[in-house]
Parts: structure tokens; C-alpha cells; sequence
């Protein structure tokens, strides 16, 4: 039976705090600079160490990296998990396991190829330091899995290397020790062909394998901010500690002084009040956060809105509600952000799909918060933002800064007069103007409490309803500056599908499937809200349009509803939301079962 | 701030006395905001006019004063004065959060933080923790009547032990002295005075702006309308009959020529970092030293129990380090730079994404 | 010509703080003592003295006594609003001015009767006391009023009386002096027949006098509440202070303690969290508030939805967003709170549209939020809670508390076992056990992170699904338990419409207009969300319906389109946002237009 | 609580010896909790061991026991002890108001609050600081390793100045002694100890239990992960070499028999009010009186400066008065009261809506 090549699902059960993470990395890169498309995700408790972590790596030749339930190769090195593993593998695919655990072997199964492999015996071969058995362990199925499935050896190394870095030599070397050992008993213990192989591609040339959230980071760099004040929560720490990582190093002035300012604040509602202060004069400011901190930053939400301040709140989503699972994915915190904030508000929202996008929006949420000059939520979520993917490198933007509608002391003194909520342009977008600038007419009176267009306090209804009709025909305006949807259209198909955000990973794979069942529908991925003109259009020119989306109540599906309510029969809601990322099948076979329904 | 002028044409007064001005060319005028829509006789209007005093004194460029300030009448103030000023009315307790945001925006803005003990003490005293620990420079006016006015006269955390309202209600719960709780956090400047006394009161808002590090006056202000009634601790009469001034207080601009009015001896200098001095002459010779921690802890503890209210300087560190002296930042506001100052080079984009390919 | 009977507005201009609340009561409650149809309203300003402040009587004897834009007659106590004041008079009405208020009298229009009134001259007459001319100033305008209007001088005196309830004799006796030196001066300077009258009816026997705050203390009093935590914010203090107040006089046990507890907390955050501690013991523990507070409750709220502990939040909603006008009256909360707080949530709201309801609700919140273990959000708001309505004597309820699923040490015994979250009737509620339980199945720990049916921690994604499904369930076994709507079908009719809470004061004067107007729609009144299968009924049997709200962006035609998508397009908003209470025309209006499109 | 014992069967274990029982007839073993998934040699986990040694001792009836807590590795423990209790493992900084809410529904139950140094002194100061403003009567341990465990380690408002991660990272701020803000802010009972001292935390738990109102125990607690390596303050090492213990506990439950192992002279006895008895032997004469609050603050603050670390009781005020004595509530508690006890009867709303007709 031939192997199968460059298309398998590798699963490392271990324990986390054990140092498991190197190893996965080196044997991701190396796939990864073999040119062949992989995929990383690591899933881990919420705890420190001691807990069961999974990681699992998706090799596809075809570039379909997305989660896929069935496991072809495991490595099971976690005892109080191996029976679970043992179930997971699919027929026919490899069950190694360290032989050293203890479990009652008769569990392992007679339709998988189980290889058991003496990790204590191998290590002690390397070294005698107990401290570091723990991680060359780890390291030992680095070299099995790379002998065994045909890794190339100089691209492990290099990888190695790279991933050991600044370590000091012995150290290095004895990693590299441990791999050779490992990769030696496989070619000496398992001669016969194994089912899973790999060979070189050249689907990677000049791309990167990185993560959503250090590639907003990088963004944000390039993005111009120059003010952070966040709060740790998980998935969103490692954006706020890669920038802070990447400021130190790259944002110094001439004269060596620091271009940003970075507060770690005592809590998420703190975190968001100084972002207003910073924007308030003119700062590109920032938070970043997940679900519990936006909870928290309700309040100043309502005011960033009806003060009108720019703001730029990065969330990136985990599953809720409450606590829920800190460590697992979701799209949940849309209906939530949406009108966050008690009265009428409406936020704008980005949903990036890719590192790449995380990158780009490092300006682009900016430019939007200071032309629209309000709230801007990047709603990213914890497998885009945690995970390991492929995509092109960035490139340093070039597009200037959009700063928005700002008076300066010379403009003013064009003026005849001047309102801090002055709709002068008719976009329902005011002019503001900085504190401290120099001229008569710039100071104003910053509130959240009713205001008129001179920024004086009225309870006037009739002035209360003009402002809420220009910030109503501001967020209309929004909808030519957020990035538009990304349309494929079938020519003729009366079927649509809509995803956003880490969905779309999965859908060049689904739209794969679908058409081997006959399905051939147009996709529109969704960037932004508010919605625009081609989101309708989109709708309009398909009878069925099924929504895909990463949470339990169809919270796009709802937004999309409420706004072309005339076309809301034809919206369809096709729903994943267990905490782990979407995988194929759970988008096909609702949407095949629907469309042959629809056909009989 | 750049060194331009205030370029606005000055009204000059041809025939009448040329009326005083500061050093900026400023009448004391020019410091007055929007009339006050508080109640006639509240102390928190005698504060503004205090605050004007101190500003125009002091000669700061109304351009460079950002006025930050929660919810509730004291937070209303901040319209009713300086309204060449930019102002930040935020939400209830965070005027210290938005305050931090602010400063690290734009270093050049000098902050007036004007807050009440509601806004202060009970939903905002986490933030007001905060920002006591990080050190912001910030002059924090607390106008302390010990009810929430604008919700009409419940009990806040700084109210005594015991007080009774109008409506009967007594409060039961223990008594937050925000000096003391400064003082523990470490604040480096922390005083108390009253609504009434600007002799005390403008030498100590004057002091404060030039504070390196957040200043925390807490004003007596006595609530006319919900807590100025018999038997209230914090009624006009109680304040006059209990006050006792620690000291009598001067405070001199760099610039300015020292007029020696300060009687040798009992009398304390303490010079700030620009130069400026603060005089402290002492009105009771066993009073406490102002630069002792533990002693001015004493002191408010011990009179606390005593039901006098002590007044002045409690504690202050001239060689406090603020918050901005560790963070770098340039001379440059933040809010001022742009792609030249904040994007890196093309090839350090190439370096970062190294480790990634 | 004959003078109008029983159908004009009153409107008095005054200053806050100057205790002009009293005189205005007096009126209020002499006019419904005759027994005819009246409704106050008090438009006051954000502050505490100084500042313009109106009320408004409206007397009519069909019984329409919601707001109604044209004034008949109206007193000019304040020098500020004056012009103002003289320009809002409906031509031909009444503009009576105290002649002492400086202005320029040519801004006296010929179109209004004007009188003008010496009230210094007529006081000076009661009093020498200069601290009591103040108040008596405003009682003279009430016997002025009395007088011309033809107020029942016994009815009037006795409402007086009430008014100044415990006030000492000598004050008392000095304002109605006051009253009646303005009566006499009425007599004797104003001789003409005046164009508004009132005659006693029977309208408003047996019936009480109530704002909607006063009502829900009651309610609360008697619907078995024994922990309510507060922070003071306008327009909701007035029900936790009335709350107070009835405890410490009803709520004695026998050996003289208190059958509650009620905590001022410092702020509205730790308020929610005490609503919970005291819920999970199984207490009736409820916080009210308004807008900005629910947006400081939105991270316990997420914890009260997916730990499944009940709450009662009463949001007594005022203008927003942010802090918004404090003074004004709004139903802008309802999009944020369906959905409050991170991830898949989905709240109970209950719609008070009388102070009956609000009586009433005092113990079906409490039952609804026991009975599914979640929390339950009365979404009042500032016309309903402070100003004054007629509505029938509450009865003391006789429905047994229900306090839903709770397992005591007794039942437990006859289990073989118990999990906390077991959904054991297959309604999607499970049972709960209390604190201090003295059985050993009884303890759980109770978490807001990921939790399978015995409350154990877990990170596992099918159990995490199966706990979300569930919840939805339960979401929609509340549909069974909530109240329903109040429909009133017009046979034949193609055209609904629907309205909540306090706009349904209004619908009765629009529906008869729009009779006239040969528009006879169904009127459907929501009570709750989520809404029961008769709302869907209502819109599918109607072609057109029209969704009566006084918000900006539609909240509640947003939550019925997301529930009946298929029937989004029948749906059509009619909204009325300025902060001031909704009028009829506002209503009868546009949907006259509609209707009128329709037709041709 | 009903007088109901409990009633489950004890699984009598013939052969062996007697196992030890405490007065309720449980064995320690019954106190025992979920095997912890914290980091091996988390001073958390030695917390738990001697939380359960406490409450084995007191004879604490698990089913009265109510384990509150907030979000963070020291927040999971309530899970790793007394399992037969009802737990609420709350959101991020706000134990104290849940804790509230749960005391003033069922006051019988006994409150063990667990919280750490992030989820007290950052984000949950507010509540903190107005939990002991009402002095709810709770036992508060706030589990202190200077950093956010459960997130990888990033500096807490507790962390002194200086301090360095091992990422490098160095602490700017001005550290919180959640010790001396209590006693400033009038808790009536306060003390420090360290994972490591059973000696000194178990007595001090003990007593805890028996504080008619807030008591505060701060236990330092090295995390092993984040803040134990070389030149962090609160590493294992560290703690050991400055920890300056202030005394010798003991506690003696009101039943209990006073074996005589304390020595004359330099021992103060604390008599609470339910008859138990605090033991304090002063290791150092010269050491503060534990009941002058002054004392104890100036202590703090010098020891501070010093680097060592003083452990032991802070101060203590036995005739507190705590928050539930002016709520006047009945002995029944409120979640157990239905329509019987709370609907007043008929006539009463008649004369309710008097007023209104
Ligand atoms: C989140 C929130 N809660 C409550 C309020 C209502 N509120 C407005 S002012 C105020 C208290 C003000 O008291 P204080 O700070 O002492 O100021 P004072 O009016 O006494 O000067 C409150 C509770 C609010 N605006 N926002
Ligand atoms: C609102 C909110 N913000 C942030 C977090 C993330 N978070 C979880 S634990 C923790 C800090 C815990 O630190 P500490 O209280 O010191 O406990 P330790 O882990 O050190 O024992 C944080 C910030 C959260 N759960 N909720
Ligand atoms: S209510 Fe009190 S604090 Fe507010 S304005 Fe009136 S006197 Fe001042
Ligand atoms: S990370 Fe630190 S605090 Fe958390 S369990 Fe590990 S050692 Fe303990
Ligand atoms: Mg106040
Ligand atoms: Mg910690």
C-alpha cells in the first residue's frame, strides 16, 4: 500500500509546562520550509503546567490547513490521556506512544499501526542530566516523526537551530543529539514503508509561518500607535507583549527616546479610559483584550461613540459566555460589540481573516477610528491569533496616515467660526480640534452628557435628535470607508455563502467539497460592519445564502437581518461552535443536506 | 509647548487703572468660564474661584490647561472655569484613567483634575489607587461634602461614621480620609484645606502644578441643599468651629521676587524642582513635620478620632519621581507624530519577519 | 364661545429647587379627586436648583393622558424660559405671566390670551416672612389656576391638606392662605369666561394616583424581595429610596427585625455582584439602576447567564447613550441588553407599561428569575418610573412565590444522584441546591469557566456545545413561563401594530385617531422577550406591521426580525427618539402616510 | 444552622487504629479537596494543606462552609480543599462583593475568601477597599506571589519597585502593602505570614474564623513558574532569609483545654468574642503592640524600606463590630424566607396606597 503524501494530520498528546512547544515548532518549520503548505494549532488548558495539551499539524498538499477532525499519525506521550488518543487515531493510521507510560495495553486497537518506542531508554542514551530528560524527551519524537515520514534532514536542523536560538551551545547540541537518536531507532525499529510521507513543494517560497497576534503587533508598529494600555487576559497577551517586544527594539527616535508609551493598567475598564484620553489628543491609542474586558469596557464604549473619540480595541475573541473556556476559539462577542454599551450605539467592527490582515489593520483601524472619529473593534479570535499559519510576507505600508478630519490653529484662523460637532462636510463627520492648540476658537468641552454642535450642554430635545440622526448618518458614511467584502461569484448560482474572519481559512477546502456534491456557490467574506452596498447586492442575487459563523445564535445572520431586513428569508445560518475551530464537514454536509432538500 | 505667544488681540482698557495681568498679559478675566448652575452658597463655587485665583497667579497658559473631571456637581465645575481650556467631563470614578491616557498623549498639557468624593472615594477609588501608584502628574482637586450631591444627598465613603442625614438615615459604615489612604499609597503630596479658606487653599493649588507626581488636595466643600443642616459634620458652622490650620502658606513662582513675609524660625522652605518655593509657617509648633510620613499618618489618625478637622499641608516629597521621567518619551507630544517619526525603516520590517520565514 | 371641558395641558414654568413639586401635586391631585382623567409630567434638568423646569398636566376626559406637544395654558414662573414659553402657547390658549419677571413685553403674542399676575404684590399679602415667599409664590398659582379653572374649592383644599401631610400648622395655614389670596385675585381681576374647564366625573373612582418607581418598591415589598443592592443614578434612585422606605415600616418580623437587606454599594459593578451572592443562596436579591449602571453589570451578567444564578435588574432607562440626558426618558437599552455581556448570551426582559405592572412584576421577576435560574431584566424607564399615572389599586398578590427548582437535603435523599447542571425534566432547567445544605450530593462548585453536568471544571468541547444547547433551550422554555402580549385583533385587518412598555400609554388616543384616519389596525402590546408563539401569530396574520418604539435604531424591530426572520419584511418601524415621552401624532402620523403609499 | 448532624455513614475502619477525629467526628481526610493542577511546589498548594489543617481543627462543619474566590491560579484552590463545601468561583476582583451578597442571604454560612495578590490589589481594590470599609465578616487570604500566575507572570500592583521578571521586565511602580492599607483603611484584623510557616498561618486562620468582621491574612506564596528565580524578592529563598517573625501563635478553640505551652510575660492573650483565645508571644520584646494600630502601620512602613519581611500578627481590634450586627436581621436567613415571612398582610398596601388616592 503506497503512502500517502504531503496530506496528514499529525497529533502530539502531551502535557503542558513540559516544553513541548519547541519540538512542534522546529517539526512545523521544517514542513513548512520544505514548501509544503502546514497548519499548527496547539491546544491547551487553561492552567500553567501539568494539564494535557494537544498539538496537532495538518500537512495538505492542495493548501487546505484548516482544522480536520480525523488524526492519521499521534504521539502519545500523556498518560492521563493516552486511552482518549488511542480512540482518536482513524483506522488505519499510526498510534506511536511512549512506552514508558503506564496503561493497560490491551486498549490498543488491531486497525491502527501501533508503535510503541522507549523514550527513557532513548534519552539516557543522550544524557544524564536529569533536568533536561524532561525536554530532550520531547525532542526525541522530533527526530522519529522526521525519519519516519521523510523529513529532509538539513531543513530539521536548520530548524532546530533556528528554534533553539540564543540558547548556549551544549544545550543545543544535546537537542540535536536527542532528535539524531530519535530518528536512529526509527530507521532501525520500524523498516516497513509508513503510510505518511512528505516531500518537498514549492508552496512556501517568500511566505512566513507566523501568528495573528504578533503580526497585529508588527502592524500596530507600522500602523503609527503610540499608545497601548491593556490588561492581561488570554489569547490577547502575547499581541501587547510582542509589541511592547517590538517597540523597544524598533521605535526608538533619534535620539533615543521611545515613540509609544505602553501601560500595563490595573483593569480592562482603566485600560480603555486612558486609550480615550491618549486619542482625545490626537495619540494613535490602543487596547487589546478578549471577552471578559470588553465586558468591562461597556461603558467608555458608549462614550467613545456619542463624544465621538477615536478608539481602536483589539479583541481577540475566546469562547464565553462568562469565563467560558479561556483557551478555546469562538466568533461570540459580534451581537455583543455590535451595540455594545446601553442607548443607541452602533460600533464599527474589522474582521481579518489571515496574519496578513491582522497586519494591515494595524493602520487601517487607526485611520478608520481618526476619520470616523469614533470606536474601531478588530474582532480577531484565539486560533487566528494563537495558531501558526502561512501567508505572504508584509510589506511596510506606503499609504499615509489617514488623520482624519483635525483644525489646526492655521485652519481655524480661516474660519469665521468653528463647532466641535459642526456636520460643515454633510458626511455627519465633525472637524475636531487637538488640546493644546494655540487659537481662540479650538478649546471645547469634551462630554459624554447632551451637547449641541458647539459642544455646550443642552437637554434640548430637538438638539439631542440631531445629534443622534448625524451620528446615525455617520455610521452610513462608515460603510464606504471599511474595507469591502471579498466576492467570488459562480455565474448562475442561486446559492451564496458567507463567512468572515478565521472561517475563511476552512473555505477553499468546503467550496472544494461542495462542488464535488454538486454545490457550486459564489462566497462573500465579510471584512467589516457596517455592511455596504455589495453585501446587499451579494444577498440579492442569490435565493439561498447560507452564513457560516463560530458561535451558537447566528450573530451575523442577525446583523445581516436586521439591516436588509426585506432579504432576511434568504439568509440560512450554518453554525460550529464547540470551542475548536471549524473543520470542513461541518460546513459541507449541513449545506449539501439543505441544498438536496431544496432540490426534492 | 512651542514657544508662540498667545497671538489674540488684548482688548486694552484705554482710560480705567490698567487693569493687572500676569506674566502671560492675562487679566484674571480671562480665567472665568460659563456661569455655575450650582446651587447659590455650594462650596464647590467658592473652589472655582479659588482655582481661578491660583491659575492666574500663576500665570498658566490656559492653552496648556487641560481640565479633566467624573460625573456630579464638582464634576460640573470644570465648565465654570478657564473656558479658553480644553475639558474632559469623563464617567463616573475614571477621571484618572482618562487623565493618564491624556498625559502620555500630550506631556505638554498640565492636568487640573477636579472630582468629587463620590467620584473619588466610592465607585473611582480603584482608579484613584492607581493612579496614586503609577505617579501621574496631576493636580487632583477633590470636592469633598460627603454625599453625592447631584443624586440628591446619599451618604458617600468619606462621610463620618455616625453622620445622619436630613432624611434620618445614619451612615454605619467606617470613614474613608482620602489623605491618609495617599499618604499610605504613597502619594508625595497630600493636603486638605476648605472651601473657604483661600489663603490656604490657592498657595497649595499653586504648589501643586508645579509637583512632580500627583498632588491630592482634598477640599472641604460643604453641600448647602443635602448636608449642611444640624448636627452635620460637614456644615459651614462644624467646618469654621473645627478646623485647625497646620500652617500659614506661601507660594512663590520661580520668577517672582520673595517678599518676606515669612517669620524666621517656625518656617519650613521647601523648594520644588523648577525652582519654585512653598513656604509652610507653622501655627502650632508641635504640629508635624511635613516631610515625615509616619508623623503626618499620626497626625490624621489622632485628630480624626478628636472630630477636629486638620487643614494644610499634610506630606510632600519634592523629589518624587512622576510617572513620565521612566517612560522615554520625546519632547515631542505622542499626538503629534506621524508616519516620519513612528514607522521603521522597509528592511526593519524584513528583519522582524526573519524569524518567521 | 363656550369654554373646552376636561381636555386641556396645563404647563407650568418654574425653577428647580424652588418647591414648586408641591403646588404642582396639589393641582395633580385635586383634578383626579374630581374624578376626571389627568397625567403629570415633571421635565426637569440635570442639576439640583437654578435650572428651567416644566410640568405638565394633562387633563382629558376620554382618559388620553399621555404627552401632547400643544400647551392650553401655561404659567411663566421663570425668567429664563419666558420667550420661550410665550412662543410653545397653542394659538388661542392662556399665557399667564408673574408680572414681576423682567422681559420685553412686546414679545407678548396677540393670538394667546394674556394674563398677567402680581404674585409679588399678592404674596406680600400672605406673608412678611421673606425665607417662606419663596414657596408661597408658587401656591398662589395654584389657586389662580383653581379658580379659573373651576377646580372643586372642598376637593382642592383637601389635596392641599395631604400634601403638606406632617408639615407644622403654621405653615400649612400660610399656604393656603397663599392659595387662596390667588383665587381671589383670579376672581376679582379676571372676570371673562376662562377656555378651560374642568366638571367632576366618575373616572377615577377606586383608582390611585402612582409613579412607576413608587409602584415597583411596593411590588417588590410584597413580591418577597430580601436583598436589593443599589448605587444611586437618576431616574432609578427614587424606587430603591420608596423600597427603603416600605421595608422599614412593613417588612418587620415579629421580634422586630428586617425580613431584607439592602446595601448602598460603591458603585453598580459590585452592586450585580452582590445580587448574585445573595441569589445563589437562594435569597430574592434584586439591584436597580439605569443605562450607564447595566453597562457596568455587563460582565455579571454573562456569570449569571452561563452559571444559571438568578437576578432581578430593574432598568429604569433614560436618554443615552453615555451619560446621555439624565432627565429624559428613552427605551434605548434594549438592543444591549438582549444580548449583554461576551458570547453566545441571551437575556430575559420583561416590558412594564403601567404602574400596575410594575406592582405586579415587584414578584413575577422574582418568580421567572427562580423558576429558570438566570437573570431577568425589567427594562422601565424615567416617563413610567418618576411622573404620575392613574391606575387601578394594586391587590396584594395571592400566587405563592415560585421558587423554582431547588433540590433541599430531603429530596436529595430519594436521589441516587444529582448534577447540578442535569437537565433532568428535559425543559433545559436544571436543579439547583443551596448553600448550607446539609447533604452530602448537596455542594457544587459553581464557576463561570467551562462546566459539565455535575458542575465539574472541564475543557472538553462536546460537553461545553451540550451546556450552550441546553441554555438555548432552557432560552426557549422561558418563552412558556414569560408573559405574553396583550393582543386586541381588529377582525379583517391587514395592518398590526405593535408597541411596549410606557409607550402603550399613548396607544389608545392613536388608535382612535387613526380611526378617523380609516386605519383600524390590531394592537398587539409586547410583554417579554423572548417573545411566545402568539407574536409570531400577530405578524404573520397581518400584512404590515408597524413597530412603535422611542429609540433611534429600531431595538425592538430588530429583535422580532432576528427571531421571525421569514416575516422581516411585513415589519416596519415607527420611531419617536427625542427624549421626551412619545405623543400621538408622532405615531398616527407616519403610519397614516404608510398607509395612504399603500393604498395608491 | 439547624441542629441537623450530619447524617452521611462514616465508613468505620475496623482493624486500624482510631483515625484522629475532630469534634464534628471527621477526619482530616474529610477535608481534603480535587488534586490541584497548580504547578508542583506552588506555595498556593501549601496554603491548601494548611487551610485544611485549620479547618480540621476548628472542627468547621464543611456544609457551614461557604469557599469564595475570584479568577487566578490561587483562585482555582477553593476546588483543592473541603470539596463537601459550596463553592462560587467568582469573576476577576470581585469575591468581596459576591462574598457580600452571599453572607447577607444566608448568614450562617462561614466565608473563606481566597484571592490573589492581581486579583486583590489590581483590578479588585475596589471592592477590597469597601469590604472593609463594611466590615463583612470574612476570613480574606490573599494567596501573594507579586505577579499574575495564571497569565504567564506579568507584574501585579503588589510587586515592590525594582523588581525584576526574568524576562527582564523591571517593576516602575510603587508597590501596595495590602497590609497597611487595610489597617489605614480600618480592618480590624491583619497579618502577613508565608506558604511555608504552618506555625504561624494555621493559628492565624483559626482565629480568622472567630474576628467578628473582615479579617485579612496576606500569605506570601511563591510561584515557582514566574517569581522565584534569582534576585526575584519573593522567591522561596528570599522570603526565608528576610522574613522577620513577629511572634509565637497559638489559638485555643472555646471548648478546647489551654495546654500551658505558652510562657509567661511576653505572651498576649486575645479573648474574641465567642471565648476563643489568640496566643501572641513576641519573638522580639521590642516588637509593636498588636492593638495600636499606629504602631503596627509605622512597623510596616520601617520594615518596608529595610527589604525584610515582617510576618505575624499586624494588629488586631477583637471588639470589632461587624457589618451584619446594624443589619437588624432576623436569625432565619434571608434565602430561607418565603411569603409567610416577607408579604405583609392586605390592609397594609391599603394603607400603602393611602397616600396615593
Ligand atoms: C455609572 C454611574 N453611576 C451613577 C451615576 C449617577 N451619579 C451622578 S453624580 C453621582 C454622585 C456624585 O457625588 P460626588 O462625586 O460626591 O459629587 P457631588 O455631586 O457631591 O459634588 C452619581 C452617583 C452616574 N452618572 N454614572
Ligand atoms: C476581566 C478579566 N481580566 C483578565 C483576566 C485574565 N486573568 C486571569 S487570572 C489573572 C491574574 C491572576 O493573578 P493573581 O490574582 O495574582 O493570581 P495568581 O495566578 O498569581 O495566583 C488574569 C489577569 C480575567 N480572567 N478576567
Ligand atoms: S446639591 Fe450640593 S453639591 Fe450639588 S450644587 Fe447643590 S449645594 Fe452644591
Ligand atoms: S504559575 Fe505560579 S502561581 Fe500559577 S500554579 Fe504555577 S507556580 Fe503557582
Ligand atoms: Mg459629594
Ligand atoms: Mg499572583
Amino acid at each position: 500500500m503506497n503512502p500517502v503524501i504531503n496530506d496528514f494530520v499529525l497529533n502530539v498528546a502531551t502535557v503542558n509546562g513540559s516544553g513541548s512547544q519547541s519540538s512542534n515548532m522546529i517539526i512545523l518549520k521544517a514542513l513548512f520550509r520544505m514548501g509544503i503548505p502546514t497548519g499548527g494549532k496547539n491546544l491547551f488548558p487553561s492552567n500553567i503546567a501539568g494539564l494535557p495539551t494537544w498539538f496537532s499539524i495538518r500537512v495538505n498538499r492542495d493548501g487546505y490547513i484548516a482544522r480536520k477532525r480525523d488524526i492519521d499519525f499521534t504521539i502519545a506521550m500523556n498518560p492521563a490521556t493516552v486511552a482518549e488518543d488511542i480512540r482518536e487515531v482513524k483506522p488505519g493510521g499510526v498510534f506511536m506512544y511512549n512506552d514508558d507510560l503506564k496503561f493497560d495495553r490491551a486498549l490498543l486497537r488491531n486497525d491502527t499501526i501501533n508503535m510503541a518506542v522507549p523514550f527513557r531508554k532513548i534519552v539516557d542514551g543522550v544524557t544524564t542530566a536529569i533536568k533536561m530528560k524532561k525536554f530532550l524527551t520531547n525532542m526525541v519524537y522530533v527526530g522519529l516523526v522526521a525519519e519516519l515520514t521523510g523529513i529532509d534532514k538539513e531543513v530539521l536542523r536548520k530548524s532546530a537551530m533556528d528554534q533553539f536560538g540564543k540558547k548556549n551551545a551544549s544545550i543545543v547540541e544535546e537537542n540535536l543529539k536527542a532528535i539524531e537518536a530519535g530518528a536512529a531507532y526509527a530507521a532501525e525499529h520500524f523498516k516497513n514503508p509508513f503510510p505518511f510521507k512528505v516531500q518537498s513543494m514549492n508552496k512556501t517560497q517568500g511566505k512566513i509561518l507566523i501568528d495573528g497576534n504578533t503580526a497585529a503587533a508588527m502592524g500596530l508598529v507600522y500602523g503609527g500607535c503610540t499608545f497601548m494600555s491593556w490588561y492581561p487576559i488570554t489569547p490577547s497577551s502575547s499581541l501587547a507583549e510582542a509589541f511592547a517586544g517590538y517597540a523597544a527594539k524598533y521605535r526608538k527616535t533619534a535620539d533615543g527616546k521611545n515613540s509609544y508609551s505602553i501601560i500595563q493598567a490595573e483593569d480592562e475598564l482603566s485600560a480603555m479610559g486612558m486609550v480615550l484620553g491618549a486619542s482625545w489628543t490626537g495619540a494613535r491609542a490602543m487596547t487589546t483584550t478578549s471577552g471578559p474586558g470588553i465586558s468591562l469596557m461597556s461603558e467608555f464604549a458608549g462614550y467613545s461613540y456619542f463624544a465621538e473619540i477615536p478608539a481602536v480595541v483589539w479583541d481577540v475573541q475566546r469562547a464565553g459566555p462568562s469565563t467560558g473556556l479561556p483557551t478555546r476559539t469562538s466568533q461570540g462577542d459580534i451581537s455583543f460589540i455590535a451595540t455594545i454599551s446601553h442607548g443607541d450605539t452602533k460600533h464599527i467592527m474589522l474582521f481579518p481573516a489571515s496574519p496578513q490582515e491582522c497586519f494591515d489593520y494595524g493602520q487601517t483601524a487607526f485611520d478608520l477610528a481618526e476619520r470616523l472619529q469614533t470606536a474601531v473593534f478588530v474582532l480577531s479570535d484565539l486560533d487566528l491569533g494563537m495558531n501558526y499559519w502561512i501567508t505572504d510576507r508584509f510589506q511596510p505600508p506606503t499609504k499615509p496616515f489617514d488623520r482624519g478630519k483635525v483644525m489646526t490653529a492655521e485652519t481655524l484662523s480661516t474660519k469665521a467660526a468653528f463647532g466641535r460637532y459642526e456636520d460643515s462636510d454633510g458626511d455627519g463627520i465633525p472637524y475636531r480640534t487637538l488640546p493644546g492648540t494655540k487659537h481662540p476658537m479650538a478649546p471645547y468641552f469634551t462630554r459624554g452628557s447632551g451637547h449641541d454642535e458647539k459642544a455646550r450642554y443642552t437637554e434640548s430635545n430637538e438638539v439631542y435628535k440631531r445629534v443622534l440622526d448625524r451620528l446615525a448618518k455617520k455610521f452610513n458614511t462608515a460603510k464606504t470607508y471599511v474595507p469591502a467584502p471579498i466576492i467570488e461569484n459562480t455565474a448562475g448560482s442561486k446559492v451564496g455563502v458567507i463567512a468572515f474572519g478565521s472561517t475563511d481559512i476552512v473555505m477553499a477546502e468546503v467550496r472544494s467539497q461542495l462542488k464535488k456534491n454538486g454545490v457550486e456557490p459564489s462566497y462573500m467574506r465579510i471584512r467589516a460592519y457596517p455592511f455596504n452596498q455589495d453585501v446587499e447586492t451579494f444577498i440579492k442575487s442569490h435565493d439561498r445564502v447560507y452564513v457560516v459563523e463560530q458561535n451558537r445564535d447566528g450573530q451575523m445572520k442577525n446583523l445581516l437581518t436586521a439591516e436588509f431586513s426585506h432579504l432576511a428569508p434568504r439568509l440560512r445560518s450554518v453554525l460550529h461552535y464547540d470551542g475548536l475551530p471549524v473543520y470542513a464537514d461541518a460546513v459541507v454536509n449541513p449545506i449539501v443536506a439543505a441544498e438536496r432538500g431544496q432540490m426534492n | 509647548m512651542s514657544e508662540v505667544k498667545t497671538t489674540e488681540a488684548q482688548t486694552a482698557a484705554p482710560a480705567a487703572a490698567k487693569p493687572e495681568t500676569n506674566k502671560l498679559g492675562l487679566k484674571k478675566l480671562d480665567y472665568q468660564g460659563a456661569p455655575s448652575t450650582l446651587c447659590t452658597g455650594c462650596g464647590h463655587d467658592s473652589i472655582t474661584t479659588h482655582i481661578i485665583s491660583a491659575l492666574y497667579e500663576s500665570g498658566i497658559d490656559p492653552y496648556e490647561l487641560g481640565k479633566m473631571s467624573g460625573i456630579g456637581c464638582s464634576s460640573k465645575t470644570p465648565a465654570y472655569f478657564s473656558s479658553r481650556s480644553f475639558a474632559f467631563n469623563s464617567v463616573h470614578g475614571r477621571m484618572p484613567a482618562v487623565s493618564t491616557g491624556v498625559k502620555m498623549g500630550n506631556r505638554n498639557l498640565k492636568l487640573l483634575g477636579v472630582s468629587g468624593d463620590g467620584d473619588t472615594a466610592s465607585i473611582g477609588i480603584g482608579t484613584f489607587t492607581h493612579l496614586i501608584r503609577r505617579n501621574l502628574p496631576l493636580v487632583y482637586i477633590i470636592e469633598n461634602n460627603g454625599v453625592y450631591g447631584l443624586t440628591k444627598g446619599q451618604f458617600s465613603a468619606t462621610s463620618e461614621r455616625g453622620a445622619k442625614l436630613k432624611s434620618g438615615t445614619v451612615n454605619t459604615h467606617e470613614q474613608i480620609d482620602l489623605c491618609a489612604l495617599a499618604i499610605e499609597l504613597g502619594c508625595s503630596f497630600v493636603a486638605r484645606s476648605f472651601s473657604g479658606d483661600p489663603k490656604q487653599l490657592v498657595p497649595l493649588i499653586k504648589a501643586a502644578f508645579h509637583h512632580p507626581g500627583t498632588a491630592v488636595i482634598d477640599v472641604i466643600s460643604p453641600c448647602v441643599t443635602f448636608n449642611n443642616h444640624e448636627g452635620s459634620p460637614r456644615s459651614y458652622d462644624m467646618v469654621k468651629q473645627h478646623n485647625v490650620r497646620l500652617q500659614e502658606l506661601g507660594f512663590v513662582e520661580p520668577a517672582e521676587p520673595i517678599q518676606a513675609q515669612y517669620a524666621e524660625g517656625e518656617t519650613k522652605e521647601i523648594r520644588m524642582p523648577d525652582g519654585s518655593l512653598l513656604f509652610l509657617k507653622k501655627l502650632d509648633p508641635s504640629s508635624h513635620d511635613v516631610s515625615n510620613k509616619m508623623a503626618a499618618l499620626s497626625a490624621l489618625h489622632e485628630t480624626r478620632a478628636s472630630g477636629k478637622i486638620l487643614t494644610g499641608m499634610f506630606y510632600i516629597n519634592p523629589d518624587s519621581v512622576d510617572f513620565l521621567a521612566n517612560q522615554n518619551l520625546p519632547e515631542k507630544p505622542l499626538a503629534n507624530l506621524n508616519e516620519s517619526d513612528t514607522r521603521p525603516p522597509a528592511e526593519v520590517l524584513a528583519r522582524m519577519l526573519e524569524p518567521f520565514a
